[in-house]
């Protein structure tokens, strides 16, 4: 059973994405992905009842795939990997990824010949506890319906740029497997392991970003190889120190206690370094923005269930490692930063997908902070917001995705009254901003917990106060604009394919519905994993010593609230009392949204949002950004290796 | 939060009672109080006391007419929100999680002022979102303060204290922290110098501001959904000092008295002025009380 | 009754004007009046410490002036003004409010001509809505 | 930033500026122009109030002994007053009072060819002094 | 109940809009002095609000022109129910000294309909209160007979 | 940047008169300002076709309310230059006495209405309180409180009795010892100069450039005043012009300030000095000719240009209003802007859109 399982989870996505490659048939191809899909979330559903459970220790030492043993294979299908971003590197002449890799591979060689005794292994390849089964439905449910939202997305998209041959069959067989390699990399309780799925995602999210071909989105795929290669450098060397220093690769055994050793925390560090890379926190942001190029189902992968949650799997997986630490307040620093900063970036963008970009970084920012910060109840605001945001995020770019193809533009100021366009998608687009930054949705919860359990820490809370007042602003606005058309009468109704809209819908009743199941999502979830209670559930709220969150009364009263408020907007609308919005008694009777202005001619008005590019321009404040993230990281490394 | 126990207690019925009917009859009076004071203070007469509450009533029933739909909607969510806060603060809730209700029926606001395509309107949204940037940090960081000094964020901690707050781990934090408050309640409370988004006056160069498309019933609400609002911060304030009613009281008058000078002394600043101004001497202030109350 | 009044001529105008700005002239306004059907007098005042100088202009109204606008760029106001009250265009104008500056196509044009009401609005490009 | 306080307090501590209008009227200052008042028995049709009124709101008919004015359009100058010989305009120290409807002051008299004391009798029953409501009204 | 409550505040609670069509200012002052220590109408619960959308209360200075006409009308059909309009001046009653300039209409009633008159020219403060006060009593009249209307029916 | 478009008045809660700016901005800033006139816009110069040149006097009064009394002042002395006669003294004593208290009223409501631009209420209200005694002033000495029609063709209609005169010198030191108070609020309050300071400067070289008029001449260094010229009784009373170097909107308002003060002090030298005389001078036939004249209104240089020929009516009367000169430099001022400088902006100017259009 669970040898089936662990084979649907990790290695069937392979499998169906090479059924892509090679069966080409657009017909073969959508169903492959849904079943696949399916059979995805099925899997990881049927996981749920399992755990917690641990791969035996028996079973590992014997595992095969095919009949050759696991662990070759990994070794072998390693150095393969390093071989193909080699190539790569040097394919598009970057010496850093060939540098990296070469390093990397020395490094890798060192280890497996060098340094391993190869003596039969004592404990489990993987160990499935409630935080990898988070990520694993996370991936499995939620990245299943992007690809399926992304069957008939590139459909049109290959339909707007006219191609000669269709790519999708590659493009599927990567996005595919992606989700298995981020399965696996969740589950790994082996190191190498882990570096081998680590590198994959990589690998893909190069193929991913690069795979319209355009110069822009190979520079940017590009950049972001190298970036991740650095990950994955200092991944390496942090394997090879903690194996140097305890002679394990045993993630488990690595965080069942806390390091107080300086070595031990320097090579923590790197891992978290690594995890931050991924993550894109500052200041690596720039390879997620640039990731922006790729068509939305990859960024919506890249975003919210798969490449970045790697990175801040990471970080928050060896968080009992270092709780307590210096490293953990630096840690914690680092994430409240670029929550801070990317905030602000955010603030002077009007690119959609950038926004939910930097966006995304602030989120993965919150979690690290929470990590760093390492407490029960910050580590259970880690899970808490890892999952929303992964529902919420994973939505919202695909509204993005669904409103660019609507309206052609993916600028936020030229989304401004898509309601009477696309009514449908705008208001799943509210609702998924909604549940981003206000309560009683999964997302407030946890930034609440975050900021409760950061009360402590003097800079951190600051950060977090600010950064917090900042994500109200850009997400705001963007969802009153969406709705910003006169009249609200009579629009009308929008069509779209089903498997355009089945995403959509699903996961929008997702983000509401998971919400509301928060307080069991925590006790089920949370406490096996940290096994401490930090919170007490009653009567549908989360409570603590430091304070409480009533989320099922708030659901309840939030609902009847909004039934009122539903059942007014009727009235209005049944009443038709419409009236011209107030411009200063100049109205135009003739043109729509116009006045008659100057020289007696029609003036239509346009509305901008407030961009503040003076302050938060992305060209003013990323040099400093990156700058004080830069040297948030030295200070990390040292905090870590003199105290 | 006790919501669970309603039924069960008697005494947390009636402060959830205090909280849905009583608060917004205060605000409506305060405002009036205001009103009235503010016209002294300019050696005029003013409005009659129940002024505020004719002008509610009057709006009610005046003709619905909207440019959209969802300002009807929005009116409504922000009317909820800003009542189930102000309950929730009645019930001795958790402090953040009270605000970021509030923040709802903010927020609820902004989006129904942006749903309209009125310049006035949308200049209006976009600066009141800029307020609610400029004051929700210093309102955070307070109630981190009032954690600090009581080790809970929820309010029944402060009643649980025998000491007053503002004495509380040091005076000269919780003085700052309290000045910071005062940032936050003027903007709040839509006073000069902050009353940058929609005044209540209309010499303006926005007009109304954010409440430019808000008419008839729909701005009714948002005006008793003020009320409740206003109640919540004075709340807030109240806590510094909730031994004893008496000295409530004079806290209270004492700050809706600063408030009312301030407001008749100051000429209104840019949002620009406004952001600078909070951010760096608010979250200083705010910075250094913080500093203080972890040192000692 | 005016004191310093100096005729000129179309062809002069612009060249007087920069030379008095020269000198540090003001311009205070322009003036005019209707003659009778065919000619506007318009009457260009110009301050120096307090006094004042004026220009004095026959203008053919079938004939467009010279603007001098491009020299003062204050006059286009009341360029713009005297084109739409006597129907006179100005050659040149740096802001022109193509006869929209005060009056609504429903009003008389030209409202201030005394002898003849001109009609046509020359390059009106005025947009209805 | 405190500069107005002073300002401030002393108003709240001294005694209002406000006028309670209505309930507190204040004597008018002699000698203020308000509403026109039209003597009928004075006046000789002399039609001089008509050419001299710059608002052009008195119709006075020199025949049929009819002094009318559309008093809404007055502009309460008191230039009509000033060059009426006869001294038949004055005005009230009031303006005229607002009104829902707009109306025109119209006086009938008698032709005073030769200022005897003859028919003195009949002509003020004749006058229907006072205000007529006006023909043409507001096109609601 | 409510009912009658929300009758009495439409008489406590005129908030004003007022409008500039084309006055000399002389109307405008003493529109504005209204507001001011002396007059404070904020007493009756004016309040001056500049946004048709919430006015109940309209008043008009100047003689209305051919190109602010459309504005008035405007501003007045954006105006909720139930509203009054009060003239003031010589020139919103007839267009004043003015009537007989070419730009002029002459008079707001040429545009939308009036409900009171105030004259003067300016129209004084205290005029300009009994505008109001009589804007109110026909406010209440309009209402009094709608509703003897509904209950007719 | 996507631009936010503002159609700013005509109806606007902050312009007291209907103007229209279509503003450009971003961010709040202001791009571009395109300005539309022609709701005031009444045509009264053609008035003088119609009204003979006594009528003309109440008619010109009422271009604007607010100055006036002065406006009827220069079209009379416009018209007296053509008759060839001069107003006995005693009325040019009185013409300065109104047209002073005219300056004091009308600075005293541009000063509330600039308070309330930047959102000051409680200033603007005690800027109108004490204005309210200025209008009291008017209305015991002219018989009305705004238009107070004392000019004629020749002199003065009304005069100030001993008593009067003695009332409205203690009229005026009260107001004068009021506005004095609250010299502090507008020169050094933090928030007020915050709001003026460096807001919309027009430098002493642009303002001569664009021909700007009054105290936004002055507020930029230069001393220019028509009262200099001493037309009226002006040339026999002490008199400097106020003058400020900034250029800023604090610059113009402190102008208007200092004037009302300035404007006290000549009601106090013109009433010490008030001749004895006729109020009127007679005079016979209809003018004939032109002329031009210049007064010096709040708002600054006005200038009445009438020609006639003889017959009932006027041919022509010109009226250029300061607002109408101050208008090309407000538009080179306005770029760049913060959308809420605006009001203050424009009212630093103290436009006069009533007089502007006629
Ligand atoms: S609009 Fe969407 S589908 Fe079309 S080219 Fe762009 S990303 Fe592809
Ligand atoms: S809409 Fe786009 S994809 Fe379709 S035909 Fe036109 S260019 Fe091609
Ligand atoms: S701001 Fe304007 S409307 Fe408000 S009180 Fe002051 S003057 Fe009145
Ligand atoms: S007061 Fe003036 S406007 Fe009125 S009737 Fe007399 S002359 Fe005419
Ligand atoms: S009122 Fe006087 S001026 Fe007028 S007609 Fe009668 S007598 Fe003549
Ligand atoms: S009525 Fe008189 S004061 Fe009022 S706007 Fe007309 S002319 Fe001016
Ligand atoms: S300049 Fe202004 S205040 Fe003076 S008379 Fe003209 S409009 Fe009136
Ligand atoms: S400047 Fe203003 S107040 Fe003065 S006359 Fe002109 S319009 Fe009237």
């Amino acid at each position: 059973m669970l040898d089936t399982l662990l084979f649907i989870l990790i290695v069937l996505p392979f499998l169906a994405g090479l059924g892509c490659y090679v069966l080409r048939a657009e017909g073969v191809r959508s169903l492959i992905v849904v079943a696949t899909g399916g059979i995805l979330a099925a899997a990881s559903v049927m996981l749920y009842f399992q755990t917690p459970f641990t791969y035996p220790v028996e079973a590992s030492v014997q595992a095969t795939l095919f009949g050759v043993s696991l662990d070759e294979i990994i070794m072998v299908a390693d150095f393969l990997l390093l071989a193909v971003i080699l190539y790569f590197g040097v394919r598009h002449k970057n010496a850093i990824i060939v540098a990296l890799a070469i390093l990397q591979g020395a490094l890798g060689a060192y280890l497996e010949f060098g340094l391993i005794e190869h003596a039969p292994k004592a404990y489990p390849t993987f160990v499935i506890d409630t935080l990898a089964l988070v990520m694993v439905l996370i991936i499995s449910i939620v990245g299943s319906l992007i690809c399926v939202f992304a069957i008939p997305y590139m459909k049109e998209h290959e339909h707007h740029l006219h191609l000669p041959a269709s790519k999708q069959p590659r493009f599927f067989l990567v996005l595919v497997a992606f989700l298995g390699a981020m399965n696996g990399l969740v589950m790994a309780n082996d190191l190498a392991y882990f570096y081998f799925f680590f590198e994959v995602t990589t690998l893909c999210s190069f193929l991913l970003i690069g795979h319209d071909e355009t110069e822009i989105a190979t520079k940017n795929a590009v950049r972001a190889l190298w970036m991740n290669s650095l990950g994955g450098a200092a991944l390496m060397i942090g394997i090879v120190w903690i194996y140097s220093e305890l002679g394990t690769l045993e993630i488990a055994k690595v965080i069942s206690q806390q390091h107080t050793s300086a070595a031990m925390l320097v090579a923590l560090g790197l891992l978290c370094f690594a995890g931050f890379t991924k993550a894109a926190q500052m200041p690596f942001q720039s390879w997620l923005l640039g990731a922006m190029v790729a068509p939305t189902p990859v960024s919506a992968l890249l975003h919210s269930s798969t490449m970045v949650k790697a990175g801040v799997y990471l970080v928050v997986r060896f968080a009992p490692a270092y709780a307590d630490t210096n490293l953990g307040l630096a840690v914690a620093l680092c994430g409240a930063f670029t929550f801070l900063g990317t905030a602000a970036l955010a603030v002077g963008q009007s690119n959609g997908k950038k926004i939910l970009a930097y966006s995304t970084i602030s989120n993965l920012g919150l979690i690290v902070a929470c990590a760093g910060i390492g407490t029960p109840t910050a580590i259970t605001a880690a899970i808490l917001i890892i999952i929303f945001h992964a529902v919420s995020k994973g939505l919202l770019f695909l509204c993005v995705g669904t409103i660019e193809h609507g309206i052609g533009s993916r600028d936020i100021e030229d989304m401004r009254g898509v309601y009477g366009k696309m009514p449908v998608t705008a208001l799943i687009t509210m609702a998924g901003v909604v549940t981003m930054i206000l309560p009683p949705f999964g997302m407030l919860l946890g930034k609440w917990m975050a900021i409760e359990s950061s009360a402590g820490s003097l800079f951190v809370i600051v950060m977090l106060a600010l950064g917090s007042a900042i994500t109200v602003l850009y997400w705001a606005r963007w969802a009153g604009g969406l709705m910003s058309v006169e009249g609200g009468e009579k629009f009308k109704t929008e069509s779209q394919a089903a498997l355009t809209r089945a995403p959509l819908m699903i996961l929008c009743f997702g983000a509401v519905v998971l919400s509301f199941l928060a307080p069991w999502i925590y006790s089920d979830m949370v406490v096996p994993l940290i096994k401490l209670s930090p919170y007490a559930v009653a009567a549908g709220g989360l409570q603590s010593g430091a304070g409480s969150f009533a989320v099922i009364p708030l659901f309840i009263v939030g609902l009847i609230g909004f039934g009122v408020a539903i059942n007014a907007l009727r009235k209005a609308r049944s009443s038709h009392a419409f009236d011209a919005p107030y411009m200063a008694g100049i109205q135009s009777p003739a043109v729509a949204g116009a006045y008659t202005g100057p020289m007696n001619k029609p003036v239509v008005v346009t509305t901008g949002n407030y961009y503040l590019s003076a302050v938060f321009g992305e060209e003013k404040l990323t040099p400093y950004g990156n700058f004080a993230a830069i040297a948030l990281l030295v200070l990390m490394f040292a905090l870590g290796g003199l105290f | 939060m006790q919501a669970f126990e309603i039924g069960l207690n008697p005494a947390t019925f009636g402060w959830l009672l205090v909280g849905l009917l009583v608060a917004p009859v205060a605000g409506g009076l305060i405002a009036g109080v205001d009103r009235i004071l503010t016209a002294k203070c300019q050696s005029r007469v003013g409005p009659p006391l129940l002024q505020p509450f004719y002008d509610a009533a009057k709006l009610w029933g005046k003709e619905t007419k909207v440019s959209n739909v969802w300002i009807a909607f929005c009116s409504w969510m922000y009317f909820t929100a800003a009542a189930t806060s102000c309950v929730m603060f009645f019930l001795q809730s958790d402090l953040l999680i009270i605000f970021f209700v509030q923040a709802v029926g903010a927020v609820f606001l902004v989006i129904g002022a942006l749903s309209v395509p009125s310049p006035y309107s949308q200049i209006g949204g976009q600066r009141e979102l800029l307020q609610i940037m400029a004051y929700e940090p210093l309102l955070i960081l307070v109630f981190v303060g009032i954690f600090l000094a009581t080790g809970s964020f929820n309010i029944s901690a402060v009643y649980a204290m025998d000491k007053p707050l503002m004495l509380e781990s040091g005076v000269v934090p919780m003085v700052l922290l309290f000045v910071v408050l005062g940032y936050a309640l003027t903007i709040k409370l839509r006073k000069s110098p902050f009353d940058i988004s929609g005044s209540h006056h209309a010499h303006q160069e926005i007009v109304r501001g954010v409440f430019t498309e808000y008419s008839g019933r729909y701005l009714a609400l948002v005006e008793v959904a003020h009320w409740y609002e206003v109640v919540l911060v004075l709340g807030v304030v109240a806590l510094f000092w909730a031994t004893s009613w008496y000295a409530i009281v004079i806290l209270l008058v004492l700050t809706y008295a600063a408030e009312i000078l301030v407001d008749n002394i100051t000429a209104r600043l840019s949002w620009r002025a406004m952001l600078g101004k909070l951010w760096a001497s608010g979250l200083a202030l705010s910075f250094v009380s913080l500093a203080w109350l972890y040192a000692f | 009754m005016i004191d310093h009044i100096e005729d000129i001529t179309a062809e002069t105008l612009i060249g007087k004007v920069e030379a008095l700005k020269k000198e540090g002239y003001r311009l205070v306004t322009m003036t005019a009046t209707d003659l009778d059907a065919e000619t506007v007098d318009l009457l260009y005042s110009f301050d120096k410490d307090l006094a004042l100088m004026h220009l004095r202009l026959s203008a053919k109204k079938n004939a467009p002036a010279k603007s001098i606008s491009g020299v003062y760029f204050a006059a286009f106001l009341v360029e713009n003004e005297i084109r739409e009250q006597f129907g006179l265009t100005f050659e040149g104008l740096v802001l022109d409010f193509g006869g929209a500056l005060l009056l609504e196509d429903s009003v008389r044009p030209t409202p201030l001509c005394r002898y003849t009401v001109v009609e046509a609005k020359p390059e009106a490009p005025v947009a209805g809505a | 930033m405190l500069h107005m306080t002073g300002t401030i307090l002393r108003n709240l501590f001294s005694q209002r500026a406000t006028r309670l209008y209505p309930i507190e009227k204040r004597e008018p200052f002699a000698e203020v122009r308000g509403e026109l008042l039209f003597d009928v028995e004075k006046c000789t049709f002399c039609v001089r109030c008509q050419m001299a009124c710059p608002s052009q709101c008195i119709t006075v008919d020199r025949k049929a002994a009819t002094w009318a004015c559309d008093a809404f359009a007055c502009v309460y100058c008191g230039i009509c007053a000033d060059t009426c010989p006869d001294g038949a305009l004055s005005h009230a120290p009031a303006y005229r009072p607002v009104a829902r409807e707009k109306s025109q002051m119209f006086y009938q008299g008698v032709l005073k060819e030769k200022p005897k004391k003859a028919a003195p009798a009949a002509a003020p029953a004749a006058a229907p002094a006072g205000e007529s409501p006006k023909p043409e009204k507001a096109e609601a | 109940m409510l009912d009658s409550f929300i009758k009495k505040s439409r008489i406590k609670s005129p908030w004003l809009l007022h409008f500039d069509c084309g006055s000399c200012n002389g109307c405008d002052i003493e529109t504005l002095a209204c507001l001011t220590p002396l007059y404070d109408v904020e007493r009756f619960g004016i309040i001056n609000v500049g946004n048709p959308k919430h006015a109940d209360i309209l008043l008009v200075t100047g003689c209305v022109n051919h190109r602010n006409k459309h504005v008035l009308k405007t501003i007045y059909d954006q105006m909720p129910e139930p509203k009054v309009v009060v003239a003031i001046g010589a020139c919103g009653l007839t267009g004043g000294v003015f009537r007989d300039a070419y730009n002029v209409v002459g008079g707001v009633d040429k545009v939308i309909p009036v409900d009171v008159y105030v004259p003067g020219c300016p129209g004084k403060p205290e005029a300009i209160i009994d505008g109001v006060v009589e804007a109110l009593g026909k406010l209440s009249e309009k209402q009094n007979a709608a509703a003897a209307a509904v209950a007719a029916e | 940047m996507p631009r936010t478009v503002v159609p700013f008045g005509p109806q606007h809660p902050v312009l007291p008169e209907p103007i229209h700016l279509t503003l450009h901005c971003e961010d709040e800033i202001i791009k571009e300002a395109v300005p539309a006139i022609g709701y005031v816009h009444r045509g009264l110069e053609k008035l003088a076709e119609i009204r003979d040149h006594n009528q003309m006097v109440q008619v010109v009064e009422r271009v604007c309310g607010i100055c006036s009394m002065i406006h009827a002042a220069a079209y009379c002395a416009a018209v007296e230059q053509i008759l060839g006669i001069k107003p006995p003294p005693r009325a040019e004593y009185l013409r300065v006495v109104w047209s002073e208290l005219h300056r004091m009223h009308s600075h005293l409501l541009w000063l509330g209405l600039y308070a309330d631009a930047f959102g000051f209420e409680s200033l603007f209200m005690h800027f109108w309180r004490i204005r309210e005694r200025i209008m009291d002033v008017m209305e015991a000495t002219a018989g009305n409180r705004v238009i107070i029609s004392v000019n004629v063709v020749g002199g003065v209609r009304r005069d100030l009795t001993p008593e009067q005169q003695k009332w409205v010198l203690s009229e005026v030191d009260w107001v004068e010892k009021e506005v004095a108070r609250l010299k502090d609020v507008m020169m050094n309050d933090y928030t007020v100069k915050k709001r003026t300071v460096g807001v919309g400067i027009l430098s002493k070289e642009q303002a001569l450039e664009l021909g700007a008029a009054g105290p936004m001449l002055r507020g930029s260094g230069v001393a220019q005043d028509m009262r200099m010229t001493g037309y009226h009784a002006y040339g026999e009373l002490g008199f400097e012009p106020v003058v400020e170097t900034d250029g800023d909107s604090y610059a113009r308002s402190n102008v208007r300030f200092r004037e009302v003060l300035a404007a006290v002090d000549l009601v106090r030298q013109a009433m010490a000095k008030l001749p004895d005389s006729e109020l009127a001078t007679a005079y016979k036939g209809r003018p004939k000719g032109e002329a031009v004249m210049r007064v010096e209104q709040p708002r600054g240089e006005l200038l009445y240009y009438v020609k006639s020929s003889g017959g009932k009516y006027l041919d022509r009367v010109r009226i250029r209003t300061p607002t109408f000169a101050n208008i090309p430099p407000l538009c080179a001022v306005l770029p760049g802007l913060e959308l809420a400088d605006i009001p203050v902006v424009v009212l630093s100017m103290d436009p006069c859109i009533s007089c502007t259009e006629r």
